[in-house]
């Protein structure tokens, strides 16, 4: 482990997980953290919770297709949801910088506010830290929730065996490109924004459907795909294998992955989620997914499979094969 | 250090254009293909325009291709 | 090639590689001369596709490879200086130098900016006008004009805050010595040559290759289409025993070039002779800012102390760049040297073969 | 309310006060926010829980009697016990700035881990974001807390009545002056260190004994004693009557009150409480506290009164009398 | 006096206002010149303690107050300039100017630091070679000569990047001013003297308040006891009839005062006319750098465009100023202006009447 | 404007000394007060010694007091 932290400790990727396996966990040991899964599993006074935090630290605030308050409720929303919880209530932390304009926050907390009343949570308690001018870039927002799981319900990578199907809800990359084409001078067209949603609806018609038939839920957010499915197949110890063109991604996003060198495959989003279902019920997940909202454009894009554990592997569009690795470091846009 | 993309010019002032990749618009500089025409497709790198896409040439590469229906024949 | 259907590609893809194993009938070693040919053929995952008797091996065509450390080394010290701003490509930044990675002065807090265009550090020093903005000008003649072109529009401009620190360099000469080195050269049946590099010079620099060195060479294109097609051509070539520059990406490499580009380049720019990683100093294979520009080259005016340079211990990029051997040949390969945690700049650069080997799977991976 | 965000919004008091009703009440309007405690009761699977967050931005990282990961751990402790909750789990969020020594990183959760082991708490799940250098000043941290609420107290400012006792803990002002003094150039004895330190333990055994004879809890944290007794003043709409003399204040932190120009009063704790009891429980209340570490130097204050509803006053040490106001604004270092 | 018990100060508390309240036969008017003791006596709670026959009235001693907005425009204006830092007392960041603060400007994005010490200054104009550091200097004669002795300092270690924007001013003139305005003058039994001002002034300067007003008046010190025994000193010589300059706090003031200092000053500094919020231009009442030390003086050296000065229209600090009418006389007193939306610089300076009166309960506030 | 405490001077160099306020030390300038030697009780100032603190006259302020005792004596 390098002797400081680099923009890549928290990029989703390998270092990122070397910082949390390396640092976080020897210190924090326990099991629920151990599982290191989108949020812990605990029981209060005879409760089954989930319990889930997020930092949001997105520029820019305002992008095409939400903000900074609507990511940081979905973004823990589907944590929650992930675990295979019913999200409640939700805590909002703010760190702003000294001179930020308080119209700007009245509209961010009214759409944090807009995002919970669609995902059924309350923001029930909150503290807002004001730094010096230069101590903080604007505004972060930090989220943590508390959701009840689902009786019956056990969403969890152990539950992972060859031959389920790999689900996704739908194109991906839209989040990451909404976010990067403001920064490096794109304009997209207006049909292309943030995917940013909370999942916990559709979760919760799938669970209710089927709460045996799913062995695991992810959002593939920071790291994108390819990092998540990485994590999946190295936790359950499988392999994975995925179909390139089943993979749906918009031209838009293709093409801006063309023009600064992104691989769509990495690229986080904020309203779409991997599921791990067993193939007698994938036909039915698949129909309550495409008559949700926010899963019309789901399909299956691969399949689990006992060997190579812990990797996964891409069929090509032109019929090659090749290793889908972890992400490492931030992708940068590239001129090569 | 060579990646490029293809993109067509939807408007031009001076040495700068407007152009779209799939409806993805950005500006270039055209000081590196001062003859591009606004509706022509041409391949972007580093912010510049590098070269016109010539549309027969294109054709042609497909037309390459056309190899393929012996092979085609060939297998059925 | 963008309107072809998925299973139009597939059937395409699958007729090339029937095609090439057909015509293989003898162990051939071919080489993709850029490095962006390298990512894209271990993206679409053709080494795969290919007949174990077809092998393709990456060239000197990564430019961030080929850049030495004392390159890196002098952008580092710059960046170490106050009221500097180092503006650079992403490819850069997680290069180590001798000692050190602009991506770790960054962290430092230096103050360096990723850009995506040459115009864009015009910009920044547009914007710091008490700042020096000194622009890491690397790649080869795709990129070179670019940064020729930003040194024009200063000068137009007035802009004096902009300085580049250039190592760009040139293809024909690298690949003159790499089939010439006397005893020490590879064995290399054909060449994918660099479609966007030959967009810019036209074909003429390469047509040497054929009628001085004998050896195949045809300009490719960057789909995975494109390159099946390109490396059918080649073995075609070979089949017939005849060695021709063919030019599979017409639709954008004309015979001449691209004038403009040639002449902004050869308005700032003049050719130096230049150290390349691995294969040492070729005559005539980089490029100098010419003396009439002298006041934009960061070198010439602005003054900076650089550290000794030391290369990677162990590390065999030298030789991986020659083609000379494979990645999983070096020692370090995948044990103290993997994409996290880098030794040398071929795992470093996306580009590198050494990277590509380690990311999409080393050797022909398969599932 | 001004259109920037500036300091004074983060202080702890009136602005504070202000932009929570303005801006955060208005939208995320529920039961559970509406209390403006230090945590929110909700219930979520048929348990009873207390929720809380805060954000940690306190510089230096390190101080004398702990350090930010301390703070982060002991601040939400703190929090949930003061609703009267046996605090369970604990999330950790940290936005680290690019170029953050690891070792630092290393100390500071280390410090987490053992300041949560006392305190009884896991920290079962958390989130890691770097951002750019000059994005964040060094490291922040995000923590949320869930406990179970104690079955048969009802900590409220509802139960405030007049005749209660208000009893302090320990001496006040010290953490603020471990902080202040690395800032201006201090140098404090030996002896006088930050309070930090999680009350989860005291606060248990007060409420095991005296179940029913607490009406209020509350840690007088950003703002001070001063801050916190207005708050509880003005919610339970009593008044406040303070004994200036009665109220402990290390003569080191009175020093640097005087060389600063501050006020004890507003000064922050962070291992403090105020216990608002009922008078013919305040031996026992007393005993218990004296008889734990934390409150070994507890002792009545001042009590509560029926008028002025929703003021607090102090008689000094002269026998003089008057207002104790909430803090307008951050104390700055004044030599007027 | 912090050795003694709080039983102790408690009963020479209640003697010396037993004594006060026996010796004061008629209503009293007794001016605290300085707004640390207006502070110090709401603090204490001391106004409460006294009989009604015995009122405290704030006078001109809050330099903050009395500083007119044009400085504060100033200080705003060079916050804006690029490459200037402003350093501060904290006690003027919120202070209004005509239509900014320091505080909103650094809400903004100005350099504004907060210093404890004129010396704090110098280390951040030495940090920060490439900065204009400019000091804003206020304050009466306590602290005029810490400002000189930093002049003096930056003098001898030859840094040039720090500057001073002086408003320092002296008390006696202004106490002339307000004791013998024609007509206009306040009724005024009794001078409570500030005690640090006369700690560097020494007696001298303010022995015409007895000698020419008749006017009795007391030195004295900041501990609640210090402020009861002076008023007790004043009423005790009201009572016998007599006008006399006595020194309370003679642990510190010495007749002579401190000649360092004044030397400093005297170096430093030359008397200049200066207008006083409130009570208009008093000749000789300021402080104005000397030609030899011009290059300090941020006025004569850095040039600035200062907005139209505007007063806050309403406001009545002038009168509270001068002791004309007392805090809760103002019409937006505790409506319109209060202590977190102040008006006037006498609700937003910590030493203001206003604020104080806000802070710790207007008029005699009982619990 | 014109807050300002007792401390003891603890040790000198040149014209800084350190100086302890109820055991809380600092740096402060003897640029105003060149005199002041080690044990010295002195008044500081926005970071300068003002004046040295008169131990007599401390003593004769609480004398001052000592009236108190005919107060005491007066009310039992
Ligand atoms: S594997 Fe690493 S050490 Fe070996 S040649 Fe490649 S870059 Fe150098
Ligand atoms: S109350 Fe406010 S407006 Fe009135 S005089 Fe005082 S500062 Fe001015
Ligand atoms: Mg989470
Ligand atoms: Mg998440
Ligand atoms: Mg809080
Ligand atoms: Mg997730
Ligand atoms: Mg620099
Ligand atoms: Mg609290
Ligand atoms: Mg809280
Ligand atoms: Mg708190
Ligand atoms: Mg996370
Ligand atoms: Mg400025």
């Amino acid at each position: 482990m390098s002797e400081r932290i680099q923009l890549a400790h928290g990029s989703g990727g390998k270092l990122s997980h070397d910082l949390v396996r390396e640092v976080m966990l020897p210190a924090f040991a326990n099991a629920a953290l151990a599982e290191m899964h989108d949020g812990a599993k605990v029981t209060a006074g005879g409760a089954r919770l989930a319990f889930t935090t997020d930092s949001y630290v997105v520029k820019p605030l305002f992008f095409a297709g939400g903000d900074i308050g609507k990511l940081a409720v979905c973004g823990t929303v589907n944590d929650l949801a992930m675990t295979g919880a019913v999200p409640l209530y939700l805590s909002a932390g703010f760190i702003i910088e000294e001179g930020f304009a308080i119209d700007d926050l009245r509209r961010i907390v009214v759409s944090m506010r807009r995002a919970a009343d669609e995902a059924g949570v309350a923001i029930v308690t909150g503290d807002t830290k004001v730094v010096e001018k230069g101590a903080v870039d604007g505004l972060y927002i930090n989220t943590a929730g508390v959701g009840v799981l689902l009786d019956g319900v056990d969403i969890s990578p152990r539950r992972v065996r060859p031959g389920q199907d790999i689900i996704l809800s739908g194109p991906i990359g839209d989040h990451a490109i909404a976010i990067m084409s403001e920064r490096h001078g794109l304009t997209l067209p207006a049909s292309v924004t943030s995917d940013c949603a909370p999942l916990a609806g559709l979760v919760k018609a799938i669970l209710t459907a089927v709460p045996d038939g799913v062995a695991v839920l992810r959002d593939p957010t920071r790291g994108g795909i390819a990092t998540t499915l990485n994590e999946i197949a190295s936790q359950a110890q499988v392999g994975i294998f995925l179909d390139e063109t089943a993979i749906p991604v918009r031209p838009a996003v293709q093409a801006v992955c063309e023009i600064l060198g992104f691989d769509p495959l990495y690229l986080a989003n904020e309203g779409k989620m991997l599921v791990f279902v067993e193939q007698v019920f994938t036909e039915q997940v698949l129909n309550i997914m495409n008559a949700h909202p926010y899963g019309r454009e789901a399909r299956v894009i691969g399949r689990v499979t006992a060997q190579p554990a812990g990797q996964v592997g891409l069929r090509t569009a032109i019929g090659g094969m090749r290793l889908l690795d972890m992400l490492v470091g931030d992708q940068l846009p590239r001129i090569c | 250090m060579c990646l490029a993309v293809p993109a067509v010019i939807l408007s031009r002032q001076d040495m700068l254009a407007t152009v779209s990749v799939s409806g993805v618009t950005r500006q270039v500089s055209l000081m590196l293909l001062p003859e591009a025409q606004v509706g022509d497709y041409v391949l972007i790198h580093a912010g510049f325009a590098i070269q016109t896409i010539d549309a027969e040439e294109a054709r042609r590469t497909l037309e390459l291709f056309k190899e393929l229906e012996k092979y085609e024949e060939f297998n059925g | 090639m963008k309107n072809l259907t998925a299973d139009r590609v597939r059937q395409l893809a699958d007729y090339y590689t029937a095609e090439i194993a057909r015509l293989a009938d003898r162990p051939l070693r071919l080489m993709e001369v850029c490095g962006t040919h390298t990512v894209a053929i271990f993206k679409a995952g053709i080494r795969q596709l290919l007949p174990e008797q077809v092998e393709l091996v990456s060239g000197p065509g990564c430019p961030v490879c080929v850049t030495p450390n004392d390159y890196l080394d002098t952008a580092i010290a710059y960046s170490r200086q106050s009221g500097v701003i180092i503006a650079t490509f992403g490819d850069m930044l997680r290069v180590p130098g001798s000692s050190s990675s602009l991506m770790q002065e960054k962290a430092r807090g230096a103050d360096i900016r990723i850009v995506y265009s040459p115009l864009d550090s015009l910009a920044i020093a547009r914007a710091h006008p008490d700042k020096r903005v000194i622009f890491l000008a690397v790649g080869f003649e795709t990129t070179a004009p670019t940064t020729a072109a930003a040194i024009l529009a200063a000068e137009q401009a007035g802009i004096d805050n902009f300085f580049v620190l250039t190592s760009h360099k040139l293809v024909p000469p690298a690949l003159r010595a790499l089939l010439t080195a006397g005893g020490a050269g590879v064995r290399v049946d054909g060449l994918l040559l660099p479609g966007h590099v030959c967009t810019v010079t036209g074909l003429a620099p390469f047509r040497f290759l054929a009628e001085e060195c004998g050896t195949p060479a045809v300009v490719a294109g960057f789909e995975a289409l494109d390159i099946l097609q390109a490396v059918y051509m080649l073995v075609k070539q070979i089949r017939a025993g005849v060695a021709r520059l063919e030019n599979q990406y017409a639709r954008v490499v004309r015979p001449e070039g691209n004038p403009a580009a040639q002449a902004a380049l050869a308005k700032v720019y003049g050719e130096v002779d230049a150290a390349w990683r691995g294969i040492g100093v070729i005559p005539a294979s980089g490029l100098g800012v010419r003396e009439e520009y002298a006041r934009f080259d960061a070198r010439y005016v602005l003054g900076v102390d650089v550290e000794p340079t030391r290369e990677a211990a162990g590390c065999r990029c030298g030789e991986v760049l020659r083609g000379v051997i494979k990645p999983p040949a070096c020692p370090l390969f995948g044990r103290a040297c993997t994409s996290d945690h880098p030794v040398g700049a071929c795992m470093v650069s996306v580009e590198g073969a050494c990277a590509a080997w380690y990311k999409y799977g080393a050797g022909r991976w398969q599932f």
